[in-house]
Parts: structure tokens; C-alpha cells; sequence
């Protein structure tokens, strides 16, 4: 397991990357960028280095909100889903509404959050869920609806009821969806939680960016950034562990 | 230190009260931090958390909510929030003169309002920002229509020059300041020269009528804190920068030194205690918002304010 | 065992009794007649076969039988009781095995017991015994993805025996599987009628298949189905696979052939 | 067609969502709760008829911006999708920077983005593209991905090219996946142009609701939020339009 | 055409010569051998089967010719000439039709045309020309998904004959049809070979059809695979179904059968 794990990790990726860098921080040099305008990586990796503590400190927040939120999402979409399997009248109901969910710009309601919600941790989670849910609702809907029909139809004549087709059937059968949905959730779920402090907080990687930036300090910023996309890639990674863990017999069958 | 003192004098909880900033923490916040730091809100039997906003924020309806106890915002906000039934009342002048203004590089040569015409603004999106550029530049003579109004959003001064604006509204205590450190040369059009009219608080520190209607004793005690704190940061400026900094450590200590000393004098001015209003600057800018119609009605005025929790 | 005995069941006590079944689909737009008065009874614990050509609507005849389809006219009438439920008396192979993937061999197999709420642990237990009769001993705790098409087929029918119904109802359980395989399967599957007794109703396309395991064998004309041929196989029982080339079995073959390509 | 597209209005959803309507009016009028707090539906409706020339008129503007960005976020995703398809290697390369990038915050580097493209229509179209392109290009590379190996295998015994392999199999097969992306996308891109708006413009809806927002108008808020919503819907029966012409196979072979 | 011709043709001129071919893969940290030491040899215009158990190695033996894999070790020879490229000479239907779904059926046809760079206007008047034949006249236009099993499989053939090769594999192409269809598929295929003349290598299950459709069979022996049984079937040509429950098929059959069993 460990071993292909780390057979795993991306290193053309990591090589491509590396390779953005030094164009970037040749770019800058050769150009003569000043720092606000575009800061070389090699600053930014000293501000990463000198801000360590207090960015590590900041991530706590962020982190919490990011993992309560992305909880309360998984939740929000596999009760939406499994309501949405009930029958296809419920989900010709609500489907749409999820759709609808998602074109609203979550920055413009932001300030009623906050005011319905306060300032603590609650108006971010509620960010990250309202970020979050979705993906993970409609692959979720979607991997149920793809089910078999005939493996349904065996449990019908088996004499099963609606739910425990849902429980027995449906659901199994969307589990690789629902973890690719919740990938993509996992990789929204930092920046749902920064956008959500931007809102307004008192700490938080979202507070950090946000005082940084009215500092004129671009290097802390993306120092900032850095630490959101590592945490997130972080999360994904873990999500993509926890769903090997999940669903073996998926993986083992791919392999084939 | 919060739970030292609550052993030391017993039963007595703190009272946890909420601080909600218009921007990042800077120095027209100075004295909330000193207070904080200090335990002068302790002292009162206050707990007090301060949450700021990643951008020019509009604080009136938090604070009229209850979500925030108390909130920093502007005289013309709490004007436009209160004709909008908003109940968000201003307890305090955090500096006794408006010292904002148009800020442009130099080579744009916006010397006077007049310059302005068939320049590229940028703004924050607040209705009264149209009403006082057009004032100002007919009052010189000029054509409003011929100003692109631009929102900046989160873009700040340095980066919006850079790009597609020519002028915009800044606090010289703050930006102004950071371009003398880059030895950037403003013209900087300082608006209460412009026009009397606009010389109005701003920034204030404003409660909901809820709060002072239902504890009135909390509105004192909080503001008998804050008013030693922003003494203390008059009479001791490098001092409360220093304390500042340690609450914002992301923010430039230069800048925020050189901002300091250049407030620290600004705050109480020429008033005979630090955060007194006069009734007269609320009428005066209000009925010059009615008249540009930037308030769908006149409001009462003296609702608007009050020194009533002013230490004596 | 003799075919005799089968048939006198079947006069007196037939388990399936289907009268004049007639079935359409709207498709689109227009009525598509699939069944046309079809009658076709299967006695106690007896094997019956029903050959068709693709698409006639063999399928469609189970899903009648099963619940899953109403007929447009017609009785369907189960274990001589008008009002006793598919559900309770009728369990279903379909064609693909159907095993579902994340599930173990073992928990596939009990599924109609967990379905019906019986205890898992008992249905477990009650499973296990019976693995090396369904050729699976030591892969119980295998995933279906990693057994041979074969075994597959095994646990789908072991799962469907598992469900303690009195009537099989197999859907071209061995249409996916190689000749050789499948020959083996014929074989295997004679051996646990014999031990389970179970009434069997089996869909194929095969004619030697047909002929080689039933008592009776319905022949189907293409759509609309009605029953071309309905013909008694009084091949003696046990039976090997190299009958299939004696003369007796031939003729039969031949003449199913005939109701097949002269329809 | 037409039939069968009226045939699939949500009755079901408006329903649902007229009964929300009614409770959220019964709700603001029962607590007594201000409108700045909440404004009642009725409230948001006269506000929308009494701003509709404005809001349409700033409509434009996020409009043009939003089927821009999602332009170029569909051109973006393609040649990303057939870089990927090119080889393996290129694919573990590039597809690991892919959701990386959607690990940074746009809010946060939109202050750059200003710097870099000014006010102007490009930092708008700039933010559609990197919200809109990653939901098509991973659809798309999963779909070419998915394709049907022994297919691609025949196109090789043929003589294929990996282009006209690509060409004739990968991009056909992924068809119906890159438009299950593309209406994910379509429902982020107008909320994308009004988050760039909101960075900083000078009309668009964005502007409009910053405005409002800073009067005090929430009843004007909410029908900015509303128009957004309309027009994302819009963009989402469109797209699936378009791909009912574009791949008339798919549906068929669904509905059997 | 006798069976003559066709031996005569393989003594001196085969177009697909394969020598010693052995392959295995690496299956779990294991080396696994499919092809044990397999030498078959097919001439010009012949047609020759290859029956073997089901994952013995039979499509990992097409894959071979048509160069998708390596041998481990043994020759493969196109056409007597060491350097061909299989893609110039051989033209593969798989087991699956594989028909592109969003493509009609005349441009499913043309599709090894295309590919060849060649004038795509022209390839399909030439296929419209020869629908009939192949008997899809007036499904030009429809999808693959409007079109029968049987039918599927005529378009997959007829693509795979327009490909203009000199040899075509086919590997179990009737395997998804049911037992009427696909023994009309198969007088109908030998129809088509008689015209186009073109060397047939042909993987089947069913012991019937190899016997059917052959001049030559080779019988596989189950994984790893080698030839069990080089077999010339000398049954008069052209054949008709009936011929299969003639003595002479029936003892050929049996042959075949043993082979396959005895393994
Ligand atoms: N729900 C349905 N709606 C419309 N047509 C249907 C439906 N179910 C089956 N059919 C059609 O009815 C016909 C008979 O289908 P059925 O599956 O019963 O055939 P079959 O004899 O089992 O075929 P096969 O041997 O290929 O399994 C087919 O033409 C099929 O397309
Ligand atoms: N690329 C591969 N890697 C590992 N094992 C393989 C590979 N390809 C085929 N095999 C294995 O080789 C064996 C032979 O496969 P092949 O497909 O050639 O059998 P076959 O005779 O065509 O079977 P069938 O009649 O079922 O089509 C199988 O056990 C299969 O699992
Ligand atoms: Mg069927
Ligand atoms: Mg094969």
C-alpha cells in the first residue's frame, strides 16, 4: 500500500513545476519586475520560511473550518442524494434547486452570513459547505442513478424495499463517484474557508492574505497561497487514502 | 491574563464583547489594540475580540444585528444606513478631521478638482463617492460626466495607479504615508479644503440602539477603555505602534510607525476630549447628502450620534 | 429419476401456470406486441427450457412471472394460488451474473436472506457448508471481480438457490461462458437440481443445452412471441455429455431447428 | 425537440421552490424582521421590476464577460485534455498542476490579476477561465480516459496515428462527459464574472450589487443575486441544447 | 473449391506463419505463460480456425500478428516477407463489434480508409455500392445503436473487409449471437469469403462453427497454450447447415470434443 503510494506521487508533476519556477524567478530578474508587482519564488520562499510560525498558526483556523465544513457538506450531499433516490419525482424536485444553489456568488451574499451567522467559526464552515456540497451531491446522485437497473430489479424481485435497494444496491454502487466528487470537494475546500474569513475574522490564512496585502507585502501573500494549495493537495491526497481504504474491490477491479 | 483576573477577583465572568474593524488593522485602530493590550478592557470586566473584514467593509448592519457589540465605520455610512432604517448609532470620532483625500501621482497632474475631467477614478462603489466628485470638480468649473468612475475592489491605491486609474480616495494616514516611504510623489487633494461640507467624521466607532437601549453600562465601559487607549497612543506614538505590530505582525513595521506619528496628533486635534462629535458636522453633511439625493430622506441627525458614553 | 414423473406433476400441479400472456411496449409512439397469447406451465421440481430467438421476449415472459411487468391480458398463477406474491415463491438468475462488486462471494450469496431480514451470521454459517457444493470452497471471502467467469456463474446460482424459493427462474445463466465451460456447468447444474429439487425455468438459446437438461421444451417464435413447439424430452436421466451425438438426441435437435428457422 | 424540451421544465423544482418562496415572505412578515436583515420575496420582486432597465443594462457587461471567459475556458480545456491524451506521462504531469490550481483562492490573487490585466474586460474573463476550465478539462480527459480501449487498439491495428486516434476516438467518446463538464462550468461562469466584477469594474452586476450593498439596499442585492441565477439557468438549458444537437447519439442510445 | 486448394496453398505460400511463438505476462509479481511454443500457419485464401478454452491465449495470439504484442520468443511472418508491418496486411475484427456509436453505419464502414488517408467521399460511394451485399442497404444513415446484433456484426465485418488487407482475423465474432442469427451469419459469411477471396483466421468456442466454416482447425490446449489438434476438415464445399448432423461432422466433432476435454 505505502509502496504505491509513493509510487504514486507525481514526480513529472513536480518536475514541471519545478521547472514554472525557474522560468518565474528568471522572468522576474530579467524583466525587472519589482516585488508588488510579481515577487520571485526565492522571496517568496524566504517569506514562507520567516512566517512559518505565524502561517502555521493562522492554517489551525482555516483547517478547522475547511475540515467542519467539509463534514457538514458530505453529510448535506449524501442526505440530499439518498432523498433524491427515494423516487425520481423528489429528484426532479430538487435537482434543479442544487443547480440553482450553485449560481448564486457566494461573495455577494457573504455579508448576510455574517450577519446571520455571527463571526465565529460558523459562517466559514457554512461557506465551505455551500462551496463544497455540491460536487459531491451530484456525483453522488449521479454514481445512483448510473447503478445497474438490473441489479436493481434482482433486489425488487428479491422483495426488497426502496430503502434497502438504496442501502444495499445505490449506494455501493456510487461510492467511486462519490469519492471523486469529494476530490474535487477537498480541493475547494481551503479556499471556500479562506474566502470565508476574507468575509470577516480575527485569524485565519484568509486574515493573514488579507492584512498582508493591504501591507503591500505580495511575498507573504503567496507564502500564504502556498500553504493553502499544499494543505489542500494535502487533503486530497488524504481523501484519495481514505477511499483505497473505502472501496478495494473498485481499485482491484480497475486494475484489470 | 483574562483567566488570571478572573481568579484573583473571583465570580466575576467577563463580559465578551465583539470589535468588528472597516478594514485591516491599522492605525486608526491604534487605540482599540493599546486597550487590549493594556488590559483596560479587563479592567472594565470586558472580553474583547477584534474581527476584521478583508475589504472596506460596511459595518452598520453587524453592528445594528448584534452580531458585533461595536464597529468602526464612517459618518456618511452610518448616515446612509440609518435613512435606510438601519438602527446603527456613532458613539466616538476616532480622528477629529476628515483627513482623507484625492490621491495621484504626480505626472498625472491632478493639481486642483478641475484636472480631474477626462480622468479614470477608482472608487469602492459607495454611492456618495459620485455625488462629492461631482460636487467638487462643478465647484471648480469642471464636467462630472466627462470622470470614468471605475470600482477598484480589492485592488489598493498602488496597484490601481499602476494600471488603468489615474486618481482615487485614500487616507493619507495610511497610503499617503506608504507612498512618502517609497518616495512616490502624490498630489493629494485633501477633501475638507475642497469643500466644508465634507470635513465629517470619519472613521467613527458606532453600537446598535439595541445595545445602548438594553446595557448602556457596557457602552461606557467599553468606550472608557478605548479613550485610554487612544490617549495613550497620543501621548505615546512609537509606543502604540509598537503594540499595534505585535497584534498585525504581517504589517510593514515602517509604515506603520511613520503612520503613527503622523495620526497620534490627529486623533483629538483641536477637540476638548478625544472622540467628541458636533452636532453641527452631522446636520451639515447630512443635509448635503439630501441634497445631492444621496439619502432617500433627511435624517434626524442627533439620533445619528451621541457623546453620552464619552468619559467626562 | 424419470421424465414420467415430471410430467404427471405437471398435470396435476403445476408451480408456474401462465394462460394466453399477452404483453406490448409502446415504442416510439407505437403499440409493439411482444407476447401473444403465450401458455406455458412448469410442474413441480421439474425442468423446463424455453428456446427463442433473440429479442422474441423470453425476458420479458420472467419479468411477467417475476412482478416486474404487468401482462396486457392473460393469468399468471403461481404455486396454484392466484394471490401468493412473486416475491414468495420465485427466485431469479439473471443473464449477466450480476454479483455485486463490493461485496464478498460469501455476502453475495446470502443476499435474498439478508434481503428478507433472516440473520446474516445464520445465513453465513448455513452458506459456508454448502460452498464446495457450488465449486467455491475457499473463496468466500474473494471479491466476484477475482473469480473465472465459471465461478461466477456458480455464485450467482448458488445466491439464487440460497433464497429457499420453490421455482428457479434462470435467464441464459451460461449464454456469457466458452463452450468447454459450459458443457461442465450443464453438468454441474443437473447435479444440484438433483440434490435441491427445486423447480427450474431456464431460458436459452442454445438447443443442445435445452435439449440436454430439461424434462419439456417450449420453442418461442420470433416477435410476437406464441409457442412454436412444445415437445417432451424422454431422454433417460442421468444423462452425460456424449449423448448429444446419439441418434435420439439429434432428432430432437432437428426438430427444434425446424420450428426455429421455419418461424 | 421543442416538445420534449417543454416536456422537461422542472415542474417539480418550481414547485418546490414557489412553497420556499411563500414560507421565507410568511417568515420576514411573522418575526418582523427588517429588510436589511432579510428582505421578503415580494420586496425583491418590486425591487427587480423597479431596477430591471439598470439591472439589464449591467447584465451586459457580466454576460459578455462570463461567455468570454467560458470560451476560452473550453479552449483552455480542450488542447489541456488532448496534451493529456497525447501520452500517460504528460497526463501525470499536468494533471496534478490542474487541481492544484484550483487550490488557490481567486480572492486572493485578484489583486495581482488587477495589476496584471487592469480594469478592463480581461481580469473578468480571466476569472470565468480559471474557475470554468477545470470542471471541462477534467471531464474531458476522464471521458478520453474512459474511452474504449479495444477501440483504440482496433485505430492502432488500422495504422492510426496517436492524433487520428485522438482524433476519430478519444474526443467522440469524451463527448458526452465534456458536456456533463461544460454545464458545471456553465452554472460557475456567471458567478465567476461577478466575483472579477466585484475585484473591480466599472459596471456589470458586480458593480450594481457593490453599490446596493454599500446603500444599504438589500432588496436590490437579492435581485441582482436573482438575474445571476436566471441567466446561469439560462446558460445551463442552453448548453444542454446544444449538446442534444451535438451529440444526438448519446440521447438516443440513452433512451433506449 | 475444394479443401485441396486451399492445403495446396498452405504448402507454399502461407500469409500468416508463426513459429514457436511463446508469450507470458507478468501477472501479480508472477510471470504467467499464455503461449507455450504455438506454430500455425495459414494460406492464401484459407480459411483456418483456432478453438481453444476460454482464456487460453487465443486473442493474445491475434494480438501477436497484428504486432499489439511482442512474442517472447518464435517468428511471426506476413505475406512470406520478415518486414511487413502487420498494419499494411492484416485487417483485425474483434470480438466486440466495436462500431464507433457516433458514427452511421456508412462511416463505421469506411473507417480503415480514413485512417489509410484515403478520399473519404470516394471510400464511401465505394461502400454504398456494396450495402446490399452485406445487407444493410438503407441503414446507411443510421447509428450503430438503431441496428440488430446481427447486423452490428455485418457492419463490423464489412469495415473490416473494406480495409482492402489480404488477411482478416476474426476473433469470435458470432460470439454474442443467439443460436439462430448467428448460424445464418455464418452461411452468410462463407458467401462473402467465396467473393472476396481474402485468407480468413477465425477464433470461435463452438466446436460447430469451426467446423462449418473451415478449411483447416486448430484446437488450443488450455492456458499456456498449445496446438492439441491440427485438423483438415475435407466436408465438400459450398456447405449447408443441415451438414451438421451429418456422420462425417459428427465424427469430427467428436474428435474436436475430445481434444478439448481430454486436456
Ligand atoms: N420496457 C420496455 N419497453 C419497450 N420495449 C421493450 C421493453 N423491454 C423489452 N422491450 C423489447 O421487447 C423485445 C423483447 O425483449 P426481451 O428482452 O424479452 O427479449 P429476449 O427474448 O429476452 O431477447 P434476448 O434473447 O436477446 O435476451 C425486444 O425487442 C425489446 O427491445
Ligand atoms: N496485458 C495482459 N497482462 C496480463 N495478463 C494478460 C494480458 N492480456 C491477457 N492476459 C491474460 O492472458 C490470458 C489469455 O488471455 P486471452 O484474452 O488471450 O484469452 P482468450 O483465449 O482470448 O480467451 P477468451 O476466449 O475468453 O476471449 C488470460 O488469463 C488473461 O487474463
Ligand atoms: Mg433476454
Ligand atoms: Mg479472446
Amino acid at each position: 500500500m505505502i509502496f504505491r503510494l509513493i509510487n504514486r506521487i507525481p514526480v513529472t508533476a513536480l518536475g514541471i513545476m519545478a521547472v514554472l519556477l525557474v522560468l518565474w524567478e528568471a522572468g522576474v530578474h530579467i524583466t525587472g519586475m519589482p516585488v508588488w508587482f510579481l515577487p520571485p519564488p526565492s522571496r517568496v520562499f524566504t517569506a514562507l520560511v520567516e512566517m512559518l510560525p505565524q502561517l502555521l498558526d493562522h492554517s489551525r483556523y482555516t483547517l478547522l473550518a475547511a475540515l467542519t465544513g467539509l463534514t457538514a457538506a458530505v453529510l448535506v450531499a449524501l442526505v440530499l442524494a439518498v432523498v433524491m433516490a427515494m423516487s425520481p419525482r423528489i429528484r426532479q424536485g430538487v435537482y434543479p434547486l442544487l443547480v440553482f444553489s450553485q449560481t448564486i456568488p457566494i461573495i455577494t451574499i457573504a455579508p448576510l452570513l455574517i450577519i446571520w451567522f455571527g463571526f465565529g467559526i460558523m459562517p466559514k464552515v457554512v461557506v465551505v459547505t455551500l462551496v463544497c456540497f455540491f460536487p459531491v451531491a451530484v456525483s453522488m446522485a449521479e454514481g445512483m442513478q448510473a447503478a445497474d437497473a438490473d441489479m436493481v430489479k434482482l433486489l425488487q424481485v428479491m422483495g426488497a424495499s426502496r430503502w434497502q435497494t438504496i442501502k444495499l444496491i445505490l449506494i455501493p454502487a456510487a461510492l467511486p463517484s462519490f469519492f471523486a466528487g469529494l476530490k474535487i470537494a477537498g480541493t475547494y475546500a481551503m479556499m471556500g474557508a479562506v474566502i470565508g474569513e476574507w468575509l470577516g475574522a480575527s485569524s485565519g490564512l484568509g486574515v493573514f492574505m488579507t492584512r498582508a496585502s493591504h501591507a503591500y507585502q505580495a511575498d507573504s501573500v503567496f507564502a500564504a497561497i502556498m500553504i493553502i494549495s499544499l494543505i489542500s493537495l494535502l487533503l486530497f491526497a488524504l481523501i484519495e487514502l481514505i477511499s483505497r481504504l473505502t472501496i478495494p474491490w473498485y481499485y482491484n477491479e480497475r486494475r484489470k | 491574563a483574562a483567566a488570571g483576573e478572573e481568579a484573583g477577583e473571583g465570580k466575576i465572568e467577563p463580559q465578551s464583547v465583539t470589535v468588528m474593524l472597516d478594514w485591516v488593522p491599522n492605525t486608526n485602530h491604534t487605540g482599540l489594540y493599546v486597550a487590549l493590550d493594556k488590559g483596560w478592557y479587563a479592567d472594565e470586566g470586558l472580553q474583547v475580540e477584534i474581527v476584521e473584514p478583508a475589504q472596506g467593509g460596511a459595518t452598520a448592519p453587524l453592528v445594528a444585528s448584534g452580531q458585533a457589540h461595536f464597529g468602526v465605520g464612517y459618518q456618511e455610512d452610518v448616515t446612509q444606513a440609518r435613512a435606510n432604517e438601519v438602527p446603527v448609532v456613532s458613539v466616538a470620532a476616532v480622528i477629529q478631521h476628515n483627513t482623507s483625500g484625492f490621491a495621484s501621482p504626480k505626472e498625472k497632474g491632478i493639481t486642483r478638482p478641475l484636472n480631474m475631467e477626462g480622468k479614470r477614478y477608482g472608487g469602492w462603489g459607495a454611492p456618495t463617492e459620485d455625488a462629492m466628485l461631482k460636487a467638487v470638480i462643478e465647484g471648480d468649473g469642471g464636467d462630472f460626466s466627462k470622470v470614468e468612475m471605475i470600482n477598484t475592489g480589492v485592488a489598493d491605491f498602488f496597484a490601481a495607479v499602476e494600471r488603468d486609474i489615474d486618481f482615487a480616495w485614500i487616507y493619507y494616514g495610511w497610503t499617503g504615508v506608504e507612498s512618502e516611504l517609497r518616495g512616490m510623489e502624490l498630489d493629494f487633494l485633501e477633501v475638507r479644503q475642497l469643500e466644508p461640507a465634507l470635513d465629517y467624521y470619519t472613521p467613527v466607532l458606532t453600537t446598535g440602539e439595541k445595545l445602548i437601549k438594553e446595557d448602556p453600562e457596557l457602552v461606557h465601559k467599553f468606550l472608557r477603555a478605548v479613550s485610554r487607549g487612544y490617549e495613550f497612543a497620543i501621548d505615546n506614538p512609537e509606543e502604540a505602534a509598537r503594540i499595534l505590530l505585535k497584534y498585525t505582525p504581517e504589517t510593514d513595521a515602517e509604515l506603520l510607525l511613520a503612520s503613527q506619528k503622523y495620526l497620534s496628533p490627529r486623533y483629538q486635534d483641536d477637540a476638548p476630549r478625544w472622540g467628541e462629535q458636533k452636532a453641527q458636522v452631522w446636520e451639515r453633511y447630512a443635509r448635503w447628502m439630501y441634497e445631492k439625493e444621496l439619502l432617500p430622506e433627511m435624517i434626524a441627525t442627533d439620533k445619528a450620534f451621541t457623546n453620552e458614553f464619552l468619559p467626562k | 429419476m424419470t421424465t414420467r414423473e415430471s410430467i404427471n406433476n405437471l398435470k396435476y400441479d403445476p408451480v408456474v401456470l401462465l394462460e394466453g400472456v399477452a404483453k406490448s411496449f409502446v415504442v416510439g409512439g407505437k403499440q409493439l406486441p411482444i407476447l401473444d397469447e403465450v401458455s406455458v406451465r412448469v410442474g413441480e421440481g421439474e425442468f423446463v427450457s424455453l428456446i427463442g430467438p433473440s429479442g422474441c421476449g423470453k425476458s420479458t415472459l420472467f419479468n411477467i412471472i417475476c412482478g416486474l411487468e404487468r401482462p396486457d391480458r392473460g393469468r399468471v398463477v403461481l404455486a396454484g394460488n392466484e394471490n401468493l406474491r412473486a416475491v414468495d415463491t420465485v427466485s431469479y438468475m439473471p443473464q449477466k451474473d450480476l454479483l455485486l462488486p463490493w461485496r464478498t462471494v460469501l455476502d453475495n450469496v446470502i443476499l435474498a436472506r439478508e434481503v428478507a431480514g433472516d440473520d446474516r451470521e445464520k445465513a453465513r454459517r448455513e452458506a459456508k457448508e454448502l460452498m464446495s457444493l457450488f465449486g467455491l470452497a475457499g473463496f468466500e471471502k474473494s471479491y466476484p471481480a477475482e473469480l473465472s467467469g465459471g465461478m461466477r456463474q456458480r455464485a450467482a446460482l448458488m445466491r439464487t438457490m440460497l433464497a429457499h424459493r420453490n421455482i428457479l427462474l434462470l435467464d441464459e445463466p451460461f449464454g456469457a461462458l466458452d463452450a468447454i465451460t459450459r458443457t461442465k456447468m450443464q453438468q454441474w447444474l443437473l447435479e444440484v437440481w438433483n440434490r435441491f429439487r427445486r423447480a427450474i425455468f431456464f431460458i436459452t438459446h442454445d438447443i443442445e443445452e435445452a435439449i440436454f437438461l430439461s424434462d419439456r421444451v417450449y420453442v418461442l417464435t420470433p416477435r410476437p412471441a406464441r409457442v412454436a413447439l412444445h415437445l417432451n424430452i424422454n431422454l433417460p436421466r442421468p444423462r452425460r455429455y456424449e449423448c448429444v451425438t446419439a441418434p435420439d438426441f439429434l432428432a430432437i435437435k432437428k426438430q427444434i431447428m425446424q420450428a426455429l428457422t421455419s418461424t
